[in-house]
């Protein structure tokens, strides 16, 4: 199969490198980045559980609105504040909304995205030994744990978990008086506030290691598209997040010492809130896109057998888009009677972003053109996220026209555009990173046959459950709505509800066979080898797993880029980077940036 | 736990080291200017806030680029240290946009 | 601060150059520039509730006290010049130096935080507090009209406490590095903490430079 | 295509520019769409692995590049001119058209309060008259209505005029309509406002500008009658505390 010799093959059969580190110190207040990186993957699975179990309560009141032949599963065992003889009460269905929301943003696909892979691949992806900051790494770790410990004790506090929606919109969010959440709402915001400072850890090492300790030859042009939307990333968290913190920190002064930042009473200003929230908010939509970008261009290329198209064209996009990340947060509240000239000019912007997201995706078709594709799980996984990210890119041109927008804005309109890219998008990236990078993490590999039912069966509940959003959307159904029959007009829609209800219970249902096959690898996988997908990039330089240290010692040497397949140097379809073609290689590598 | 893989020695590469007493007559001058420019001179209000905001930023640079050392970094740490301004400049130009 | 351990064994081969500054110092600027976007937020949202409520804002020096903080304010930037000279000290190998200049420095650090506690007291027993249903500032001299409302209180008090948070833990990492210092720790080939610390110190300063323009003197 | 996308049929005048503009962003979109999706899925079949098949070892085309992205560039800059006039003349106070009819609606959990100038035609006048979750206006009359909020942020939206517009507790938001056709239309809120979110809805009459007259006058009467305020809870609307807040209903 591959004519080429990894010089790390030989080191992997080697005897296991001696770690003589307890029990805690290696799986628990670990240092090393790798095992961070599956800490912080355990963690965020369980978290994307949790979304999803809310979001199916909601569907199902959704679809039979507080309807007492159809009573939610399991309400019985929730409390009377909550669910009262098998009917949902609306402050419940709210805080449901709110949570679901909150959970799968901060707490399932950033984490799942920034704190597993950033941890995970940056220190294998440049060839260093591991983070520039390893203990800071750990405390961003143990910093996220209580973010969620707090978020999740919302829920059984008095008055329940917070219910003013994921953009906690003033006054709502701040007034219990409006919204019966006291404590609740106060939660959410030291939550997010402790959960700030954990990303923040996080972005500093990433940057910090990027940028001062790749392995000799690895430029920032032969850095993985991963690492490169890894890095910008990193920087958007380092420079938005503390925004969120500083407007959170106003929340909980409104909240605990009755100060009006937020409210109409002494003249607070409630859009100031949104100001603040959505010039974070923006740039963290774009946190929760670019890495998935990033790891669809490693597989794509992997599973394509030819080289990324226009690799400086795709770093420039990303940069591209990460810059007009910060000009473009005014979109989120046209509606909301901010100054109208402001409102066209955050439209032309906000449509400029269409230009770098076309090139993503022209180039990842052109990586298609004349290859050699190889399906494998990740692959079908990367491909769905391409047809899904266009879908979600176009219905954004529809909310970024200003006009267009006044009766789609805050619809199911923006509900599917929101899930084609956060679901189809960056939960499809997720999957095939996960089991692009599975071999690598835990040195078994995934199942095949469950790989490929769980993709199907999930690429069609998935389009099933969110394409009829867009109609029910544009049929002026508002989001965030308890009981949308009791609209005249929406309840003439109430069989699209169902039937989105009953595809939504289907998709949570097919996630059980990713968890099973997940589980089930772990323990009873087939063992990998060192590069299973026969790929480039550094980290299949390392052995499965690669030991505490990555690279025994010794640092790799990088001779080219990341994308090398099909090249006519070798005969086998791929060329890592570390393997040498002429000696002595070493000494003409280029080594300034 | 950090590495060195570069050149540099740990604190720093030797550089020339400014006259920071002659810096630091420098910062209380233009405190004092400060003060006197809000409170003795009796200029329109516009005026009086550009003469004081350039007076901050000025004083802002001789902290970042002597104290701070900045003047004798590498220019790519020039880079790094200003991304943030221009992102500075647009959350405060709309909100003044929006305000008026 | 740091173990050459780690890095004794992967000497061979060398690393890409990176930036040319070394981890912690990078990381340090990185770590600032976050804080220059906290900041930011925090003087965004005081420009949108002063624009929208003109009125609701007192004057220079009509409630605050503006020569006392002006002496603070000359207290931070000695502070400042302690603190670099501090690092040139031990640059220059000046050990008995760097321990009385960062002393020095933690003292004044720990001074400008006193000051600025009894300035608190002195506004709140004026009435000028954050609470909106508790503001009474009626200026300095206490018989005027109600002067301004409580999101002058509320702006205020946030933006100089979250400073003077940033003073209390520099003070804390100063008082940390001084008795690192009195233990003999840092060389002239080794004291990354003292510019570490210096550059947050620094910075600190720095915020304090644009807060007391744009809080006390606009 | 409005079958499809269900919108309702629009039944104000600029309601048919915004249509056009959905329209021919439906089309934009949808080719793209087309194009991308078969591109690649006729790149899936026919470049599928196959033994001793080599991909082509390519690392892009400039030229291509410059291409679609000047293409992509020149597309969303000429939809992003064509809608700035629509939107300044929908959302700007400068553009208004000289109102026929002024009133003025307050927003609260949850209910719609409409206020309408009483026999002078006016508003902050002695005469004014408060509806609660009606909002009876003119057809082919330009109705300018300044919206606030007295508690939380709620949003106006009437899915057939297709306006909507938020209302902001401490703000003052000009917004105007001109309906076309008479009829019964549905308003409801699209901010989440609180847990009575979901029945924050009022009615929207549309009537012939005669029928407008009449039902001004009887009202007017009605104030004027001594029998209270003028208040009038929604037809079945299902609040369960409709009953006091209608009787609380102020007649400012």
């Amino acid at each position: 199969m591959s004519t080429i010799v990894l010089p790390q093959d030989a080191q992997g059969h080697a005897a296991p490198h001696h770690d003589d580190r307890s029990f805690v110190r290696k799986y628990i207040f670990s240092t090393d980045h790798k095992i961070i990186g599956i800490q912080f993957l355990f963690m965020s699975l369980f978290f994307l559980l949790v979304g999803g179990i809310l979001a199916m309560a909601m569907r199902w009141q959704l679809a039979w609105p507080s309807d007492p032949n159809v009573p939610l599963p399991g309400g019985g065992m929730l409390p009377e504040t909550m669910v009262t003889n098998g009917i949902m009460l609306p402050e419940f269905y709210n805080s449901l909304v709110t949570m679901h929301g909150t959970i799968m943003v901060f707490f399932a696909i950033m984490p799942l995205l920034v704190g597993v892979w950033a941890n995970y691949l940056i220190p294998l992806q440049i060839g260093a030994e591991d983070m520039a900051f390893p203990r800071l790494n750990m405390a961003s770790f143990w910093t996220a744990v209580p973010a969620g410990l707090i978020m999740m004790s919302s829920f059984f506090v008095v008055g329940g978990a917070a219910n003013a929606g994921w953009t906690g919109y003033a006054p709502l969010s701040v007034n219990e008086v409006y919204s019966g959440v006291k404590l609740g709402q106060q939660l959410w915001a030291l939550s997010l506030i402790t959960l700030g400072f954990s990303s923040l850890m996080g972005s500093v090492n990433y940057i910090t290691t990027i940028v001062n300790m790749r392995a000799p030859g690895m430029t920032y042009m032969r850095m993985p598209l991963s690492t490169w939307a890894l890095f910008i990333t990193s920087i958007l968290i380092l420079l938005a997040i503390p925004v969120l913190t500083g407007a959170l920190i106003l929340m909980f002064f409104d909240q605990t010492l009755g100060t009006t930042f937020y409210q109409p009473q002494d003249g607070g200003q409630p859009l100031l809130w949104q100001h603040l929230f959505w010039f974070f908010g923006h740039p963290e939509v774009y946190i929760l896109i670019l890495p998935a970008m990033g790891f669809v261009s490693d597989i794509l290329s992997n599973g394509a057998r030819k080289p990324i198209f226009g690799y400086t064209a795709m770093v420039l996009a990303i940069a591209g888009i990460a810059f007009l990340g910060w000009v473009v947060w005014g979109h989120h509240m046209f509606m909301s009677g901010m100054n109208p000239m402001l409102g066209s000019t955050f439209m032309v912007t906000t449509m400029l972003i269409a230009v770098p997201s076309a090139i993503k995706t022209f180039n990842w078709l052109g990586t298609l053109y004349r290859a050699n594709i190889r399906f494998h799980v990740p692959m079908l996984h990367a491909l769905a996220f391409v047809s899904m990210f266009v879908i979600g890119g176009l219905s954004g041109i529809f909310l970024a026209n200003t006009p267009v927008d006044i009766p789609l804005h805050d619809t199911y309109f923006v509900v599917a555009h929101i899930h084609y890219v956060l679901f189809g998008g960056s939960l499809f990236a997720i999957f095939g990173a996960i089991t692009y990078w599975f071999p690598k993490m835990f040195g078994r590999m995934m199942n095949k046959p469950l790989g490929y039912v769980h993709f199907a069966l999930t690429f069609v509940f998935f389009n099933l459950t969110f394409f009829p959003m867009h109609m029910l959307g544009s049929g002026g159904h508002m989001r965030r709505l308890y009981d949308p029959t009791q609209y005249p007009n929406l309840a003439e829609m109430q069989d699209t509800n169902v039937f989105i209800t009953i595809s939504a219970l289907l998709l949570f249902g097919t996630q059980f066979i990713f968890l099973v096959n997940f589980f089930w690898s772990l323990f009873k996988g087939e063992k990998a080898p060192s590069n299973p997908w026969e790929a480039n990039s550094l980290e299949w330089a390392a052995p499965s797993p690669p030991p505490h240290g990555n690279w025994d010692g010794v640092l790799p040497t990088v001779h080219r880029g990341p994308y090398e397949y099909a090249s006519p140097e070798t005969e086998a379809d791929y060329l890592p980077q570390t393997v040498a073609l002429r000696a002595p290689a070493r000494t003409h590598e280029p080594i300034g940036d | 736990m950090e590495t060195h893989p570069v050149a540099e020695p740990i604190g720093g590469k030797p550089h020339a080291s400014p006259n920071y007493m002659l810096i630091w007559l420098f910062l209380f001058i233009l405190t004092v200017a400060e003060v006197l420019v809000a409170f003795v001179s009796h200029l329109p209000k516009t005026a009086l806030i550009l003469i004081l905001l350039v007076l901050a930023v000025w004083k802002a640079l001789l902290v970042a680029l002597y104290y701070m050392h900045l003047k004798f970094e590498p220019k790519k740490l020039w880079i790094v240290a200003a991304a943030p301004l221009p992102l500075v400049l647009i959350l405060v130009g709309t909100v003044l946009m929006e305000s008026w | 601060m740091s173990s050459h351990a780690a890095a004794a064994h992967l000497a061979e081969p060398r690393r890409m150059p990176g930036i040319g500054v070394y981890n912690m110092k990078l990381g340090m600027w990185v770590f600032l520039l976050s804080e220059v976007m906290f900041f930011a937020s925090l003087i965004g949202a005081y420009i949108i509730l002063r624009f929208a409520n003109p009125e609701a804002f007192g004057l220079p020096g009509e409630v605050l006290n503006v020569p006392l903080t002006g002496v603070n304010t000359f207290i931070l930037i000695c502070s400042s010049v302690t603190m670099v000279k501090a690092f040139a000290a031990i640059e220059n190998g000046d050990r008995n130096g760097l321990k009385w200049y960062l002393l020095a420095t933690a003292l004044l650090g720990a001074v400008f935080v006193g000051i600025q506690v009894v300035e608190y007291n002195v506004l709140a027993h004026e009435g000028f507090v954050p609470i909106a249903s508790e503001y009474a500032a009626h200026g300095r001299d206490e018989t005027g009209p109600l002067v301004g409302g409580p999101l002058y209180g509320a702006t205020f008090y946030t933006m100089t406490g979250f400073h003077g948070l940033h003073v209390t833990i520099g003070v804390l990492c100063l008082l940390f590095l001084t008795v690192r210092a009195f233990m003999g720790k840092y060389t002239q080939a080794n004291h990354g903490g003292v510019e570490i610390v210096g550059l947050y110190w620094h910075f600190v300063d720095l915020v304090w430079i644009i807060l007391f323009t744009i809080v006390y003197l606009i | 295509m409005d079958e499809f996308w269900r919108l309702p049929d629009t039944i104000s005048t600029f309601g048919a520019d915004i249509d056009r503009l959905f329209h021919a962003i439906v089309i934009i979109t949808g080719i793209v769409f087309v194009l991308v999706e078969v591109t690649l899925v006729v790149f899936l079949v026919k470049y599928r692995h196959r033994e001793g098949r080599r991909s082509e070892y390519s690392h892009g085309n400039t030229k291509l590049e410059i291409g679609w992205t000047s293409a992509t560039a020149l597309i969303v800059l000429i939809l992003g001119m064509v809608s700035w006039g629509l939107w300044q003349r929908i959302k700007n106070p400068a553009f208004f058209p000289e109102p026929g009819l002024q009133l003025e609606i307050t927003a609260k959990q949850f209910e719609w309060n409409v206020k309408y100038p009483g026999a002078d035609g006016q508003l902050d006048t002695d005469d004014d008259f408060t509806v609660r979750n009606q909002l009876h206006v003119p057809a082919n009359v330009p109705v300018q209505i300044r919206l606030q909020a007295e508690d939380v942020i709620h949003s106006f939206f009437v899915p057939e005029l297709r306006l909507k517009q938020d209302a902001v507790p401490g703000m003052e938001i000009p917004m105007w309509f001109e309906a076309t056709t008479a009829g019964n239309y549905v308003v409801g809120c699209a901010e989440l406002c609180g847990l009575g979110h979901y029945r924050m809805r009022g009615s929207m009459t549309v009537h012939e500008p005669a029928d407008f007259e009449s039902w001004q006058q009887s009202r007017i009467a009605a104030a004027t009658n001594g029998a209270g305020p003028a208040t009038d809870a929604a037809p079945a609307a299902p609040q369960g505390t409709s009953v006091a807040a209608a009787a609380a209903t102020h007649a400012h």
